[in-house]
């Protein structure tokens, strides 16, 4: 299950929904917004997604990491719109029967996630500056 | 022919606008991409995007047909 | 903060505890009663500590993991006494501003309290049997 | 001397208690476990287990006081 919402996630009731009587393991990843970056401090950020393919491109990871690791569960929801300093930006969770495939999936869910799916960060600064990143090196403020 | 642009990240910002229909002679997203970059003055090349059409990732050179979805895709951030 | 408790462990509670604005990543581990172990149908376990030295010897694990890692925090309960098939048994959860070091710390956690923490384990089969698990090979029912 | 004798796990079972005085001749904790061995008929090997003395992890050959609070510990298996 991979979903996009401009709603608060609730990470409780997803974590319950991992739970299976054989599984051993439960590894869960939740990113945050920090405040600070690159030496800078954030105010807020707002994320922008191509809905129609970040669903499929999510589900695409999912599927894979379901097929290379011995996992039972896998899920992973990420907000988009406004989010505020200590707000949870992307959950993942994943179960097993042992701990080495949920720490391994769980891990490979979010990078690969953080490297394909169409999802943007705009970071507000406390200077007043804002910009998109494009995390291979293009500057803030990139046209 | 005819093709449906979205933009979005600082694509969108310096267009100005989420999404345009866009009457152009371009075959291909490359070609409609060199086209969108001279009209809007996009500073990023591109080596640094990739290409969606009707909502899949594609090759710069698949051809487009009249009424493509086309979406030039920055590097990504999220997470 | 390491812990041992008879009672059910509230992960929402703990989880909450980890959040701080200058963390970007919080990663926890969950380890449940599986139904089965070595293709045998568990029912449910026991739970033995000695607990002057599990709580110290938890503690320096934290310690450590805070020392090696770039994290913000370190956290550990186990459970002791009786649990059911889906109790969460032991619970781990690390921040930091990065996944990289939330990843590895909880992995580094959860693994050394498996090595060197004095707990044990008593699973409780099906067809009767219960022994100890001593996992270095020693048969169940070992004396 | 006299040294208080906690037991977990399997050797708990074994004991049938998990805890004893006893009082014994052995100096260290190498004597202590041979002599309780033989008398619980315990089945683990002295290289199997380790040694807490007064709540420490402690050196098989690190020598034992008088009311010292000593435990073997079988291998574990929390998590």
């Amino acid at each position: 299950m991979f979903r996009l919402q401009e709603t608060r996630i609730d990470a409780v009731t997803l974590a319950r929904e991992l739970a299976q009587s054989g599984a051993g393991a439960g590894v869960t990843f939740e990113g945050w917004v920090r405040d600070h970056n690159d030496g800078r401090r954030v105010l807020r950020l707002d994320y922008q997604a191509y809905a129609p393919l970040a669903q499929s491109e999510g589900e695409n990871i999912l599927a894979e990491a379901r097929a290379r690791f011995a996992i039972l569960e896998a899920r992973c929801v990420h907000r988009v719109g406004t989010l505020q300093i200590g707000d949870l930006a992307v959950w993942v969770g994943v179960s097993a029967a042992h701990r080495d495939a949920a720490f391994a999936a769980c891990r490979h869910v979010i990078d690969e996630v953080k490297r394909r799916v169409p999802i943007w960060k705009n970071e507000h600064y406390a200077d007043g500056e804002s910009g998109w990143l494009h995390p291979d090196g293009s500057a803030v403020k990139a046209n | 022919m005819s093709y449906c642009v979205l933009y979005f990240a600082s694509l969108r910002d310096r267009a100005g606008t989420d999404a345009e229909q866009v009457d152009s002679t371009a075959v291909d997203a490359r070609g409609l991409y060199a086209e969108l970059r001279a009209r809007h003055g996009f500073g990023m090349t591109e080596d640094r995007l990739r290409v969606a059409i009707n909502g899949a990732f594609a090759p710069w050179q698949q051809p487009l047909r009249d009424g493509d979805e086309v979406v030039f895709i920055p590097p990504v951030s999220g997470g």
